[in-house]
Order: structure tokens, then sequence, then C-alpha cells
């Protein structure tokens, strides 16, 4: 009954909501312009990584809190476990993943300094090293994680601390996070650099902290 | 032409979102909903964004296609000692 | 003053991310005094903002929007729509001084009330900066992506503050928390989605002319899905559901930031949008809102007149406070409504921050988490039953209280009117309470069974029963005080 | 019909997909994966409507990509709960809860 019930209102819902995009009329005002008209002075020549990290980078400064606090809640919420000890995988596999390793940094490297004027970003690069640390950990080439050291809480932490002194250390320029013009280049790939280390170590920490319950007591 | 692809597309998302939803093995739904995510990363390909594309596959279908794997894995092994 | 790094609004979000990004680097247990420190900075901070707004402003930067701002701030000097404006009115100011007033006297208590070795204390500080940062930066903000992102900070550190520690109950209780925030928070997205895809443009500023000169069937859509999701997170009735388990199973000092704090926030923002962009809108809801805060009302102060555990009565009891919330909304024409409104806000915050944190005390004591257990504590807690009875006075909305001059605004709006059926509402729910309340006192009062106190009654920190106290005796102060918080109102609006 | 619109009325009925599965699943990592489909839902509808002229539009791309962080954030979140709940109880659904 309840199921029924639901998926009904559900449907008509989706019904209504798309009969009213049918015929929306273009929106008032067009972000594109402004978005291109000042690229320029952004830094970047990217018009995503512009608005990521210079129009709207207060969104993203945020952003990247929530994500130091999930990973700092998923700590909270298990407490502490013993690491789970990885079983060394076939051989072959091992030495597969100690040759992809170095290739992903080179990618992640590349991803990071194409962010400026292509697609790629420190979310991407982060993302790739994330995974070639999880690789690791799953082919027995390192342990899962406890609760993290003096070091890597600094790791973990950085690239939002980076990212958090920037935007403060700004505000004699008039406003929050307002780059100079001309050092805006520099200062959003210093915070992106900052934070590819921290996303990765994040990224990773999400799994690696996430799978070493297997042995709690 | 690029429509009906698009359309394709679509009806591609949908019913892997259905099924991901509806399948009753677990496993399969897990499988189900990482290959909604790289739909997903397609469907943004499609919209000329790209750099959603690669978050999308990279972490919407990879990171957490992991996290959840990692977490049926969990609970076989579980129940296979009680 | 015209520095141009100072500026409160800007360092009450820095500064809470910065100390629980310390919090973090400083490890398991540490950095309460860091969070001490920084909470009494940002107090300070926020009654500058609000001596500031109340003075009219220094119009910094920018334009005065529609919104009636008074301190505004371009984060990256772009301006919206492009970029993300900051503004503070005298409702945010208010706002942004009820969470620190809070937060402060809650940090001092959970710094006793989490011993070392707490399992629940471990990452408590850290939780508890982003949290405030996640409250300061939602408050403060004037872009409704931007919200929608402090939201998402908000609500998955309320949810690991509850399940932090905790066992299974506290993790279901957390599970529910977190599934209804993140349903909430995906269909004010969802709204947001679709004023960008209408209007193009997500500024609150921006958005408010073009939603009043022209809104399709889309916005109001759009407007249902912001505040549906909205009402889930402030746990209006029928959407109360996760919110008794959550505040009533977690460690007392975060039962009390997320009754006095989290569920306003949310509040906010409906409130936040009714004043602005969705003006023209919502007011064909407003009888709809205003019934389900009369049934919140009657329905929270019935469980909470059964509850079995103390903290269950108490957090029914928010559900029954937030149905106050929403009886003004049929009343916003009269400016009497919108003070009684951001009254209650300051009155209930106040009020059960103290009532729970007395009710942390309480189970410390007696080891037990009952209403029944409480019997022959007066002896022993003086200090903490009489905080707790001062909380429930403001609750029960008795004179002198801030509680009372809440309830009289309503009464007085809703009279003025003629809709003497809202005053009929909040006189009864002040009945309701006045029952619950007693309910606690008299078994307070009760002699102990023989042999049921054999372990006697622990002794208690004294910092744990007097931040209690100092909370619950502001709630009752404060109402003496309104006049100027009243003022603030006003000012830039 | 353009590419965008398409791809926003996919998302539309995706979000309503998705809240209907998170509030009638029971079984938690069922309902995890239902709220990811309801959020891609939402980034396919601020994306697609924005672009329904077909014009690319960085703004949205930008908050999607915000969004899709914060939605892994939640769902390892999540995943930590549900997981913790196996370990102490045994089960994958939520308890009925009662004040006792």
């Amino acid at each position: 009954m309840k199921r029924m019930v639901v998926i009904a209102v559900a449907a008509v819902f989706a019904m209504v909501l798309g009969g009213a995009m049918l015929d929306l009329p273009l929106g008032a005002i067009d972000l594109r312009i402004p978005v291109a008209a000042n690229l320029g002075e952004s830094g970047v020549s990217h018009p995503v990584t512009a608005v990521l990290l210079n129009y709207r980078g207060y969104d993203t400064l945020l952003e990247i809190a929530v994500l130091l606090l999930a990973l700092l809640a998923i700590l909270a919420v298990l407490g502490e476990t013993r690491a789970a000890t990885p079983r060394a995988a076939h051989p072959v596999l091992q030495t597969l993943v100690r040759l992809a390793t170095p290739l992903m940094i080179v990618v992640a490297v590349y991803l990071l300094w194409a962010g400026a004027f292509r697609p790629g970003g420190a979310f991407q690069a982060g993302a790739v090293l994330a995974a070639a640390a999880v690789l690791l950990h799953l082919v027995g080439l390192s342990p899962g994680w406890n609760t993290p050291r003096l070091k890597l809480r600094m790791g973990l932490a950085a690239g939002f601390a980076v990212f958090l002194a920037v935007a403060a250390a700004l505000l004699p320029q008039g406003a929050l996070l307002r780059y100079p013009p001309e050092a805006a280049g520099a200062l959003i790939l210093l915070i992106e650099s900052a934070l590819t280390l921290s996303l990765a170590l994040i990224l990773a920490g999400l799994f690696l902290l996430l799978s070493r319950d297997e042995e709690a007591p | 032409m690029t429509f009906a692809f698009d359309l394709l597309l679509a009806v591609a998302l949908l019913w892997s979102g259905w099924r991901t939803l509806t399948t009753p093995r677990l496993d399969r739904a897990i499988v189900l909903f990482i290959a909604f995510g790289l739909l997903m990363a397609l469907a943004w390909a499609r919209l000329s964004a790209p750099d959603i594309g690669l978050a999308e596959a990279a972490i919407g279908a990879g990171l957490t296609g992991a996290l959840l794997l990692d977490a049926y894995g969990v609970l076989q092994r579980r129940r296979a000692r009680p | 003053m015209s520095d141009p790094a100072f500026q409160p609004l800007v360092w009450l979000i820095l500064l809470p991310l910065g100390w629980s990004t310390l919090a973090f680097a400083l490890g398991p247990g540490r950095g309460a005094w860091t969070a001490i420190a920084g909470l009494a900075t940002q107090l300070w901070l926020a009654f500058m903002l609000a001596v500031k707004v109340g003075a009219g402003g220094t119009a910094h930067a920018g334009p005065d929007s529609p919104m009636g701002t008074a301190v505004t701030h371009q984060v990256g000097g772009w301006g919206a729509p492009l970029g993300i404006d900051l503004a503070v009115d005298g409702l945010s100011a208010a706002m942004l001084l009820l969470t620190q007033s809070v937060a402060l006297p809650l940090a001092v208590y959970a710094r006793s009330y989490f011993k070392t070795g707490d399992p629940a204390g471990v990452w408590f500080w850290p939780l508890m900066g982003f949290l405030i940062a996640g409250l300061n930066a939602l408050f403060v903000s004037a872009d409704l992506f931007n919200i929608y992102v402090t939201l998402e900070l908000v609500g998955l550190a309320a949810v690991a503050l509850v399940a932090a520690g905790g066992g299974a109950q506290q993790v279901a209780a957390a599970l529910r928390y977190l599934f209804a925030t993140l349903v909430g928070s995906g269909a004010y997205l969802l709204g947001v989605a679709l004023l960008y895809g209408t209007y193009g443009t997500v500024s609150i500023a921006t958005l408010m002319p073009l939603v009043s000169a022209d809104a399709p069937r889309l916005v109001w859509i759009a407007g249902g899905l912001m505040v549906a999701g909205l009402m889930l997170k402030t746990a209006l009735f029928p959407f109360h559901f996760w919110l008794p388990p959550a505040h009533g199973g977690a460690p007392a000092p975060v039962s009390a930031l997320l009754s006095a704090l989290v569920v306003k926030a949310s509040f906010y923002l409906i409130l936040r949008l009714w004043l602005g962009p969705l003006q023209a809108l919502l007011p064909a809801f407003a009888w709809l809102l205003a019934a389900l805060g009369a049934a919140a009302i009657f329905w929270g102060s019935w469980q909470a007149i059964h509850a079995v555990k103390l903290k269950r009565l108490i957090a029914y009891s928010t559900v029954a406070q937030l149905g106050y919330l929403f009886l003004i909304f049929p009343l916003l024409t009269h400016p009497a409504a919108l003070k009684a409104g951001v009254m209650q806000i300051f009155a209930h915050g106040l009020a059960k921050a103290g009532m729970f944190a007395a009710a942390g005390v309480m189970i410390k004591a007696t080891g037990q988490d009952t209403v029944a257990g409480l019997a022959g504590t007066v002896e022993r807690l003086p200090v903490t039953l009489f905080a707790f009875g001062l909380a429930g006075m403001t609750l029960m909305g008795l004179p002198p209280s801030s509680g009372f001059l809440a309830k009289w605004q309503i009464i007085e709006a809703a009279l003025a009117q003629g809709h003497w059926i809202i005053a009929v509402v909040a006189l009864a729910g002040g009945l309701l309470a006045a029952v619950y309340v007693f309910r606690v006192l008299r078994q307070a009062f009760l002699l102990a069974p023989e042999g049921a106190m054999a372990g006697g009654v622990a002794a208690v920190p004294r910092a744990l029963e007097w931040s209690a106290f100092a909370l619950a005796a502001a709630s009752v102060v404060l109402g003496l005080r309104g006049v100027e918080l009243m003022q603030l109102l006003g000012a830039g609006a | 019909m353009t590419g965008g619109l398409l791809f926003a009325l996919t998302g539309v009925v995706l979000f309503a997909m998705g809240v209907a599965g998170v509030v009638l699943i029971g079984h938690l990592l069922r309902r995890i994966l239902a709220f990811n489909l309801m959020g891609s839902g939402a980034f396919l509808v601020l994306v697609g409507l924005a672009q329904r002229n077909d014009v690319p539009d960085p703004v949205p791309q930008a908050m999607v990509l915000t969004g899709i962080v914060v939605a892994v954030a939640a769902t390892a979140l999540a995943l930590a709960l549900a997981r913790k709940l196996h370990a102490l109880t045994g089960h994958l659904e939520l308890p009925e809860d009662a004040d006792e």
C-alpha cells in the first residue's frame, strides 16, 4: 500500500516537474558572458577552473571542509580499530601495480597542470593519486590505516589549511579570496597543488579507513 | 543522429538506475550502480562537461563503487564466519 | 574599523574553520582550549557585528540589496551574480549572536563532560568547530548554492556528533538522521537547480526582483521543494520522526547543540526565503505551515508528557517548541510576528541548551537516563535543578522570561489580525509545557526510594552545573533585555 | 527538444526514483545507492536545464563538481555508519525506534 502510494506520488511529481520544464523561456541572466569577460583576470584560461577556484572559490573552500569533515566523521564513528592486514596478491599483479604507480603519478601531475587551461585540475588529479594508493593497498604493498598520526593528519589538513590561509591573507586586498590579477595564476596553482596532495590522502583515507574495521574486535 | 544517441543514453541511464534499485541481488545492484556511474560520465561528456565526466568516472563510479564493493565483501565474510 | 582585514562577518567563518583544523591536527581528544578561545573571540566578533548592523552598517563594498542588507562582503571581489556575496542584516546578526552565545558555555560544559578517554569526546572539538563554522557560514551567505554547501557541512557534522563513540542505538539514530538530512538537502538542491535554470543566477539579491516580476510554474515547484526539504531538516511535524532518537540519544552537549542551533538553521533559511526571493509565492502556504506547527505543538508535548527517558522528554519538547516558530507565518504582515519568531528562536535556543546540559548533569549523577530515576536529586544537585526549572519557565512562557516575550508577541500579532485560533494554540502549548516540566521537577523533589540510591549521587564537576545554569538563566534574563534584540531586528530591514 | 533538456528530464525521473528508493527501501546499502541516484538526478537537472539551448555553462558545471565531492563525502559517512551498525547488531536494516 505505502509502496504504491510513494511510487504514484513520485511518478506524478516527475511528470508535473517535467511538464513545467518543457516550455521554459531562456533565463534573464547569462553568466557565460561575465565568466568569459573576466577570464583574463582570473589567472586561468579554462572557464570551469575559473569558476571553481576564483569566481566561486568560496564554495570550493567549504567543499574541502566537507570532505575533511567526512574523514573526521568516519574516524569518530568507527573509533579505534586495528588496520586490516592486506593479503599479498599474486606477484604478477603486484609488479603490475608497481609499474602503474609512477605512471599514475605522472598522469596526476599532468591533470593538475592541465587544469589551468583545459579539463582537469586538483580533484581529478587527487582522485588518480588516491586510486594508486588504494591499488597499492589492495595488492598488499601498503598497510591500511589506523588512527592517523601527526604527520598524516598534517598531510590530510594541509590542502584545506593552505586554501584557508590564502583566503585570509587576501583580505587586505579588499575581500576574502580576492586574488590580485597578476598573482592569481600562481596562487591558484599553489592552492591546487596543496589540494591535490590532501585530496589524494583524504579520498584514499575514506577507503583505507573504512576497509579496516574488518579486523575490529 | 546525435539526438538519437542522447535518447539511447537517457534510456540506458534510467534503465540502469531502475535496475540498481530493483534487482534482487545486492552484488548485481552495486555493479549496476557502477555501470550507471560510467553512463553518467558519458552523459556529462555529451553535455560538454568533460571536467564532470572525469570526476564522475573517478569519484562517482570509481571511489563510490570501490567503497560499496568493499562493504559488500565485508558483509559476505562476516556472514561466512558467524 | 576601516581596516579591510577586520571584517567580523568574514572572521566568524574563518576562525572556526581554522581552529577546527588545528584541533584535528593536534589529534584525538585535544583542542578544547583552542575551541574555547576561538569561541570567545567569535562571541566578541558577533557582538561587534551586531553593534555595527544595529548602527546601520557601513555599506562596505556594494550597494544595499533589496534584502535590506546592512553589511555585505563580496567574496573574491567579483560581486553577485558572478561571485558569491555575504550579507548580514538584523536577522542574520541575531542568529550569529545566538550561535556564539550558546556555543561558548556549551564548550565549557563539554570540556568537563568528556573526560579523557571517553570515545564520544575523541574528535568532539574539530567536529564542533566544523558545525559552528557551517552555521555561521549559513547565516551570512546570500547565495543559494553556497547555502547548500553550508547545509551539508552542518548536516554531516551533526550526524557525526550523534554517532561518535555511541552504541547501536546512537548509530541507528545517526543513520536515520543522515538520510533525513540528505533527502532534505537533496530537495533543496533540486529547487536551487530549477531556480538557476529559470533565471540564470542563485544570488538571493539578484533573484528577488526577477521572481517578483515573473514566476513560471517551475519556480513554484522549486519553492515547494526547497521549503519541503528544509521542513524535513527542521523536523516540523510530520517530518519529526528522526529528531527524538537523534537528540535524545546523543551525548548531552551534542543534544544541546543540535536542539538549540542546528534545527534553527533550516528554519532560518525558510524565513529567509519567505522574506526574500520567494516572497510572492510562499504566503499561499502560510496556513499549511501554521497548521503543521500547531500539530507539532500538541503531538510533541503529548509525547513529552509520556516519555520514559529524560532526554527523550526534552527532545519531544523540542518538536513542540519548533511548532511555535511556524505559527508566525500567517501573521508576518504584522511587525510583531517576525520579532516573536526570533525571540522564540533565542528563548528556545538558550533554554533548551540549558535544559539538555542540566539533564546531562542529572544523568551523570544518577547513572541513568530515566525520569523515574530522578527521585531525590534535588538535595544533591540544587543548582542543576534550579537551572532546569529556569529553562522550564522559559519553555512554558512565564514572565519575565524571553519565552513569555515570544508568546506574548505571537498572541499580540494574532489578535491584531483577528486570528484568535493561533493565540489559543500558543496558550495551550504553554500549559502542556508546564505539564512535562513539572513532571520532571516533581520527580526530582520526591524522596529517593530506599535502596535505589545505594550508590548515592555521584559527584559532578562544578563547571557542568554552572554552565547549564548560565544558559538557563540567560534565557530568563533575556526577557528583561529583549528591547535591544528587537531593535537589532529592525536594523537593515 | 535539445540534448540539455532531455538530460534534465532524465534527471527529474532519476531524482524521483532515488527519493522513492530512500523512502521505501529498508536495506541500508541499497538506500545509499538510492541516495546517489537522487543526487545524480539533481546534478543532471542543474546542468541540463541551464544548458537547454545546448551552450555549455561553466557555472553549473563547477557547482556539480562541488556537489559530486559532497555526495561522495556523505556516501562514505553513510557507509561507515552502516558498517558500524552491522558490526554491532549483525543487521543492515534500521531497528524500530523505541523510547524505553
